[in-house]
């Protein structure tokens, strides 16, 4: 009965072709600015990778973007971490309990990003409650100094991201065949093993979209690092803003914003590889 | 059909200025005024975009991005004839650029806000003492604080170049322990609120807040002197509606509308003959004299070395 | 076979959340031994199975294993295999890397490893599959490699939930084979849940007739086949003519009827259909039904005593229906039976 | 599978660590909102409505959440108008180039949101003249289009396709067998589809940073705005009402619907 | 029965891609018979039932139902109901609404529909359980909704793929008799796939063995079950003991072998299990394995001829493991088979 493919594409071009003239095309032109010598009294033009030479032969370039590619990749790296504990404890309750449990984890979708980080400053503060906890609880004698530094972007990141995570990893969890993981036990597996050689093969589809979503999330967020950090702790995007907003320099912008673009790109594949090199492994074996 | 005019604004007591300013206006003139808000790096990088068919017809902004505005052939003359408001104006906001393409229509002065209970500020050198420089937050460069507080910090240690070379290093010396380079001055009542920082240069139109936190916060008269900036009005290249356009700016001029506006708190006079209480006066930058007594960067400076100062900034405060 | 219990189940309470399934369960196997659990669906059995391989935690009793107390010892430390009803293949792994998973986990490595693993796979005749994935193979290769799965890590006993429920009858046959050579060949204690009637005859020492999380009879396969105790293990065997007794009388569709000679003394009385003689006796029946089942037939009769069913020689000419047929429940053929319920 | 005691804490602990950190900012918002301080404190000091009152005073707040209602609604619709098709059949056709379609659509989650409001303004607000709010539209379906595609796809994948057939070898034909069929089981998937869509949509800001033009805007663009100069407690306040609102109906959908398990 | 064909095959052939599932499958059913479809997994005869219900466009060949060509009618309007093995019930849609579905979609209103959809109802038994969604149903009532959501549409050929695989035993006798009452009494044609033997040899009128994707065999079930035709056939209906014919002696393992009395010129000779007399004869075999079936007891040898199943009376005394016995293949029992492959 779907064998039909006139029929097929009929339903899926629409949606194809709006998003390719609406988006695709665009963001290409402006992109291949990055690729073009500026035209300068009607000299020039052509196509070039000087702007991406320029881009980064400049240090603090290069210390954006390596900041921004770690920042990237901590936050991934650690809401995977929590997303798999929190997604297990999830799907392990009774559907009544998931389903409350899950609306208060997306819940952080659906503050306004201002609010949010302004509540941030207020947690994070000096006098705010991390910093009177740790010391009520003798962890530190003086207030830290948590706000405008990668650790402030790292949390706020973290807690924007984390429900996408957590998300992604719940239905892929609860995708996984059934018995996989009791098998895997009375054959001798502890809960490590279990995790390492089924759980984290297995949920390897959800791993992937959770995880892309975090990192290109965290390399295009504008609000958070802005506002956390400030240019203390320039991040590619807020150098993007920039040059858009007050340089007009619109090739610097395609520029950073294609090395956004294959970061994830990039993440996607190699997450895609992570999840599959043992498989991989084992089957030349 | 009914005339419409668009007008690009900062958006700053937009209620207050829809009351003195807008609704008698489009009563006026039996048009329709429609109001983009934003920052002004923002708003111009729209005209910039919509240059080939611009969408708002005048438009407020600072003096060096009206400046910027006029050289990438986005603004027209304006026809200063026209406006019989313009003989009221401060000398300085006649023509600020020097182009004809702009008049200047309030004054701000920036200084800085802190805690006199916990420093005492003479210089704007004095923020950067090691017991303070931990304590407070710096405009970043990109904001329209940034580069005046840079240029008296210059002053202040004796190197005051165009490129703000000497302050951008001196603050990139201590970028580590300043508590944070502010995007937006509305943040800077929150930290203030939560000692998180104990002084920031800021312009005067955000000093009001820092008056209702119960903190001793006091306004800095530093030996430099203050600083501050001149916001003008700006009418777009090929506006169609050129004529409404000038008479919006000069009903804006207007003594009964400048006053009004000075009358709360929003922007201090360009208008000569504007006349307050001293009580009021003390929260403006008012008078000709104190206009005068601000240590601008000329709009042409600010314009050549604004790319260089992004530049210089980042590499000292951003890596 | 001796005496003594080597896998003991005593007072073993399951529940789900406040739900029991299993209550105060009580059995002893013998080492070696091939244990059939049978029962209708819903009673317990894969409960069972699963607190005894310690993935369900037990609510009260205890479960002990070749002398040692194992009720909190936790899954893989049990030497316990489970060959789960649905496989529980690892979809990611070829068949090799699936036999394999919990050799590598015992630390076994290189020749050794590769030496078990191939035997294993071979034994169940999957050789030139061995690089394939689970997804690649039909159902009945993939029970094959589940089997060899738990086979190859030696277990002390070897749990198997409806090994064979998926296959086609010829290839049921096959398995069934094969699982009683490796238990032959191994020894390895065994208890397998199906609802085959005709596979546990087949392949068990003794039967496990449970209902609703209670044991309702052990017994040889002779035992359970021959001689049920209780109604619902006679209705379960398939002796389709169940009736309760009252004052040595037949009591069927709220009314007693008398038996040609003497009925035992019982709660209950069953007959399997081919031990209901037709075209004689005292008793009248409308056929109903008929179907042919190779080398006999069956009859479905509409009678004063309620549905009959009765089997015959598939040589003997076929009633049409709606024929009137004398038929009889002959007394000494009768099974008794010491429950009724 | 739970057979420690370690195990019987795991799951309780981790879930109040994680709600915690994730909820957190969100009741110092809502404790903000009913704060009679003029800055975001916690504890609160003391209690007043006037920020929640303040919410409804200020004008432009209710122009721009109506554009942004009207974005969130409108596009989240338009882009499962779109999305829904397109799930169908990649889920149960074999198409060839069905991976590029699925990059295609699913694109406009990993470019940066500026760029995708840049490029929209200057190659087709620009050259087309086409308006402003057409244009946010449009790119807010775009925008919203990945997560319907994703969603949708995922609740199809787990409905079975024979009801289709069943259904149309009941009399019905393909179109009506969709209807008749296949829509009401993934009702589940498309309005958490919808929700994700309308969450993202409304709270989008970098997308809509240029695209905004004179008297249009979203609603957190106009919030940035206003923040530009002061930060009262009002932004706080029409936040947590906005959250009230979002989780009203998360909560309203994970009742009817069982929310959960399309996600 | 009229000899007229009411649904026909011609040359059918059925593809997916470029693998060929079906090749020039001719087939004529007559109306009100009742066909079931046997073969091996993979065969083709869930690709055949999709044809003829519409679901899949024909490569070459027609389908002809009741004198019209619907090769290329599309299934909504073929008149062909199907019963999917896995029910396909409308998940959302009480039993009531499932039954009530094409009912509506043909325009029925009121209570004309209502009269219709409460019968189909009662008919399958689940009068009670109207209103419950079929998430709340056993297998076996979802099972029968299905039946009945076709049936109520008297269809002029209901295919029926494995409709009873999922159940359990007891629950199969019972929905094999209610598919055999529907049918009886509204006389439709129908077509039913199975691997279970038995339940074929219980239902059909005529039996049509499959084998990769073309026909082996059709017959009754009588036929099928004693006069296989081929080896292919022989093996599958559990002849367990087939054996290729040379120059009237038996070929296997290599060697040939005489028989007792005169062999029948054919290619090949099979035997079922019962048919081999156990105890005396020329040859001579090891008990490789036992096994007790209830009735009778199965014995596996190790013979000079390969392997041999026998069976006798569970009665008679057990041989044990490693006995040397003597059988004979009686060569007036053995069933000739005209194609040995
Ligand atoms: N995860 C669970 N939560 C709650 N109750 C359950 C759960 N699993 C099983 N049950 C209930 O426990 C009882 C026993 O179930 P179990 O799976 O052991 O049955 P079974 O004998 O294996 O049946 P089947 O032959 O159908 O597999 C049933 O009443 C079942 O409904
Ligand atoms: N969608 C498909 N695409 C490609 N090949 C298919 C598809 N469905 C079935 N086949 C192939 O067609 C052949 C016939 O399949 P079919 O489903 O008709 O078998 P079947 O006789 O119903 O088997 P079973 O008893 O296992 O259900 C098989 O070789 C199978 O692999
Ligand atoms: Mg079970
Ligand atoms: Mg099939």
């Amino acid at each position: 009965m779907f064998q039909n493919r006139a029929e097929a594409l009929a339903l899926a071009l629409p949606a194809a072709i709006f998003a390719a003239a609406v988006f695709l095309v665009p963001v290409l032109i402006l992109l291949s600015d990055g690729f073009r010598n500026p035209v300068v009294d009607g000299v020039g033009g052509g196509w070039t990778l000087s702007a991406f030479t320029d881009f980064f032969s400049s240090s603090l370039n290069q210390t954006v973007f390596l900041r921004t590619l770690r920042l990237g990749a901590i936050v991934t790296v650690v809401s995977a971490v929590i997303g798999y504990a929190a997604a297990f404890a999830i799907v392990s309750l009774d559907p009544v309990a998931k389903g409350r449990v899950t609306g208060l984890v997306v819940l952080p979708l659906m503050i306004s990003p201002v609010a949010r980080t302004y509540a941030w400053i207020v947690i994070l503060g000096r006098t705010g409650i991390v910093n009177q906890a740790f010391q009520a609880l003798g962890i530190t004698q003086a207030p830290l100094r948590i706000l405008f530094s990668e650790t402030a972007i790292f949390i706020g990141l973290l807690q924007l991201f984390l429900p996408l995570m957590i998300i992604s990893l719940i239905s892929a969890l609860e995708n996984m065949p059934k018995d996989a993981i009791p098998a895997a036990r009375v054959l001798g597996a502890n809960w490590f093993q279990v995790f390492w050689k089924v759980v984290l093969p297995l949920t390897r589809e959800g791993l992937v979209i959770g995880g892309t979503l975090v990192f290109t999330g965290s390399l295009t967020a504008y609000i958070t690092p802005a506002i956390l950090g400030g240019s203390k702790v320039l991040m590619l995007e807020t150098l993007m803003y920039q040059q858009v907003a007050v340089s007009s320099n619109f090739v610097a912008a395609s520029v950073i914003a294609f090395i956004l673009i294959v970061m994830s790109f990039a993440a996607n594949i190699l997450l895609k590889r992570v999840a599959t090199a043992r498989n991989k492994v084992r089957a030349a074996a | 059909q009914e005339k419409t005019l668009t007008i690009s604004v900062y958006a700053l007591s937009q209620d207050e200025y829809k009351q003195i300013v807008y609704d008698p206006f489009q009563k006026l003139c039996g048009c329709k005024l429609v109001v983009e808000t934003g920052n002004s790096v923002e708003r111009l990088a729209k005209m910039e975009a919509n240059k080939a068919s611009p969408v708002v017809d005048m438009a407020v902004v600072s003096m060096a991005d009206a400046l910027a505005a006029a050289r990438a052939g986005l603004t027209d003359k304006i026809d200063t004839a026209k406006l019989s408001n313009f003989g009221k104006l401060y000398d300085l906001a006649k023509d600020p650029n020097g182009d004809g393409m702009s008049v200047g229509y309030t004054f701000y002065a920036t200084s800085i806000a802190y805690r006199s209970d916990k420093m005492k500020i003479e210089s704007w050198a004095d923020l950067l003492k090691p017991e303070y420089a931990s304590h407070i937050a710096w405009p970043n460069v990109t904001t329209n604080q940034g580069p005046p507080a840079l240029f008296m910090l210059g002053k202040a240690v004796g190197k005051d170049t165009p490129d703000l070379k000497g302050a951008i290093t001196a603050v990139g010396e201590k970028k580590d322990e300043i508590v944070t380079f502010y995007e937006k001055s509305s943040q800077l009542v929150q930290l203030m609120k939560q000692e998180e920082i104990w002084a920031a240069p800021i312009g005067r139109f955000t000093w009001a807040p820092f008056t209702k936190l119960g903190l001793p916060v006091a306004w800095a008269t530093p030996k430099e002197g203050q600083t501050g900036g001149m916001n003008v009005m700006i009418v777009t290249k090929g506006s169609k509606n050129r004529e409404l356009a000038t008479q919006f700016m000069d009903f804006w001029l207007s003594t009964e509308v400048q006053t009004k506006l000075a009358e709360k708190f929003i922007d201090s006079p360009a208008n000569r003959d504007v006349k307050v209480s001293d009580e009021i006066a003390a929260n403006l930058t008012y008078g000709e004299e104190t206009a005068r007594s601000l240590k601008l960067i000329p709009s042409a400076t600010a314009l050549d070395n604004r790319a260089g100062w992004v530049k210089s900034w980042n590499e000292a405060v951003g890596q | 076979m001796s005496d003594q219990a080597y896998l003991s189940l005593e007072k073993l309470t399951l529940a789900y959340g406040d739900s029991v399934a299993v209550a105060d369960l009580d059995l002893d196997i013998r080492r070696g031994e091939l244990i059939a659990l049978l029962g209708p669906s819903g009673c317990g059995k894969t409960t069972t199975m699963r607190a005894i391989a310690g993935l369900l935690p037990v609510r009260s009793g205890h479960v002990r294993l070749d002398g040692a107390d194992i009720t909190h010892v936790s899954p893989n430390k049990r030497a316990v295999g489970l060959v789960f009803q649905s496989y529980a293949l690892f979809p990611h792994l070829s068949v090799y890397e699936n036999v394999a998973f919990g050799l590598r986990l015992k630390g076994l490595r290189g020749t050794e490893l590769d030496a078990k693993v191939q035997s294993g796979i071979k034994s169940v005749g999957l050789s030139s599959f061995a690089n394939r994935r689970p997804a690649e193979l039909s159902g009945g290769q993939q029970q094959r490699v589940a089997l060899a799965r738990s086979m190859v890590m030696e277990p002390k006993v070897l749990l198997l939930d409806e090994p064979l429920s998926n296959l086609d009858a010829r290839l049921r046959l096959e398995m069934r084979t094969e699982l009683q050579r490796v238990q032959k060949e191994t020894g390895v204690t065994m208890i397998f849940v199906t609802h085959d009637q005709a596979e546990a005859l087949a392949l068990a020492d003794r039967i496990v007739v449970m209902k609703r999380g209670a044991i309702e009879q052990i017994g040889s396969p002779q035992d359970i086949y021959n001689r049920p105790q209780s109604s619902f293990v006679a209705d379960f065997v398939g002796f389709e003519n169940v009736f309760a007794l009252e004052g040595g009388k037949l009591k069927a569709a709220g009314s007693l009827f008398e038996l040609q000679g003497e009925a035992p003394s019982a709660a209950g009385l069953a007959w399997r259909p081919r031990m209901v003689s037709l075209g004689t006796g005292p008793f009248r029946g409308t056929v109903r039904g008929t179907s042919f089942a190779g080398d006999h037939r069956e009859y479905l009769l509409d009678t004063p005593l309620g549905l009959i069913k009765a089997e015959v020689e598939a040589s003997q000419p076929v009633h049409d229906l709606g024929t009137e047929l004398a038929f009889d429940l002959p007394a000494h053929k009768a099974v008794p039976l010491s429950q009724f319920s | 599978m739970p057979n420690s005691l370690g195990r019987n804490l795991f799951i309780p602990l981790t879930l109040f660590l994680v709600i915690a950190f994730l909820i957190g900012p969100f009741l110092i918002i809502v404790a903000a909102s009913f704060s009679a301080g003029d800055t975001l404190a916690f504890p609160p000091q003391g209690f007043s409505l006037r920020w929640i009152a303040k919410v409804f005073t200020v004008e432009s707040f209710r122009a721009s959440f109506g554009m942004s209602l009207f974005l969130a609604i409108g596009g989240t619709a338009a882009a499962l108008v779109l999305g829904i098709p397109a799930s169908y059949a990649l889920s149960r056709y074999k198409l060839p180039g069905a991976e590029v379609i699925r990059t295609v659509v699913s694109a406009p989650i990993i470019v940066p949101g500026i760029i995708v409001g840049l490029a929209l303004l200057r190659y087709i607000v620009v050259p087309f003249g086409v308006g402003i709010s057409l244009a946010l539209f449009l790119a807010h379906t775009a925008l919203v289009l990945p997560y319907a595609v994703r969603v949708v796809s995922a609740s199809l994948d787990n409905l079975r396709s024979d009801i289709e057939e069943a259904a149309v070898l009941l009399g019905s034909s393909r179109t009506g067998a969709f209807f008749r069929v296949v829509l009401p089981n993934i009702r589940g998937g498309i309005l958490s589809a919808f929700i994700l869509g309308f969450v993202t949509s409304f709270n989008q800001v970098p997308v809509s940073l240029f695209l905004s033009g004179p008297g249009v805007r979203t609603l957190p663009i106009d919030m940035i705005a206003y923040m530009e100069i002061v930060f009262d407690p009002s932004v706080a306040a029409l936040s947590a009402l906005l959250a009230f609102l979002s989780i009203g109906i998360v909560f309203a959908a994970e009742r009817f619907l069982g929310f959960s398990r399309y996600v």
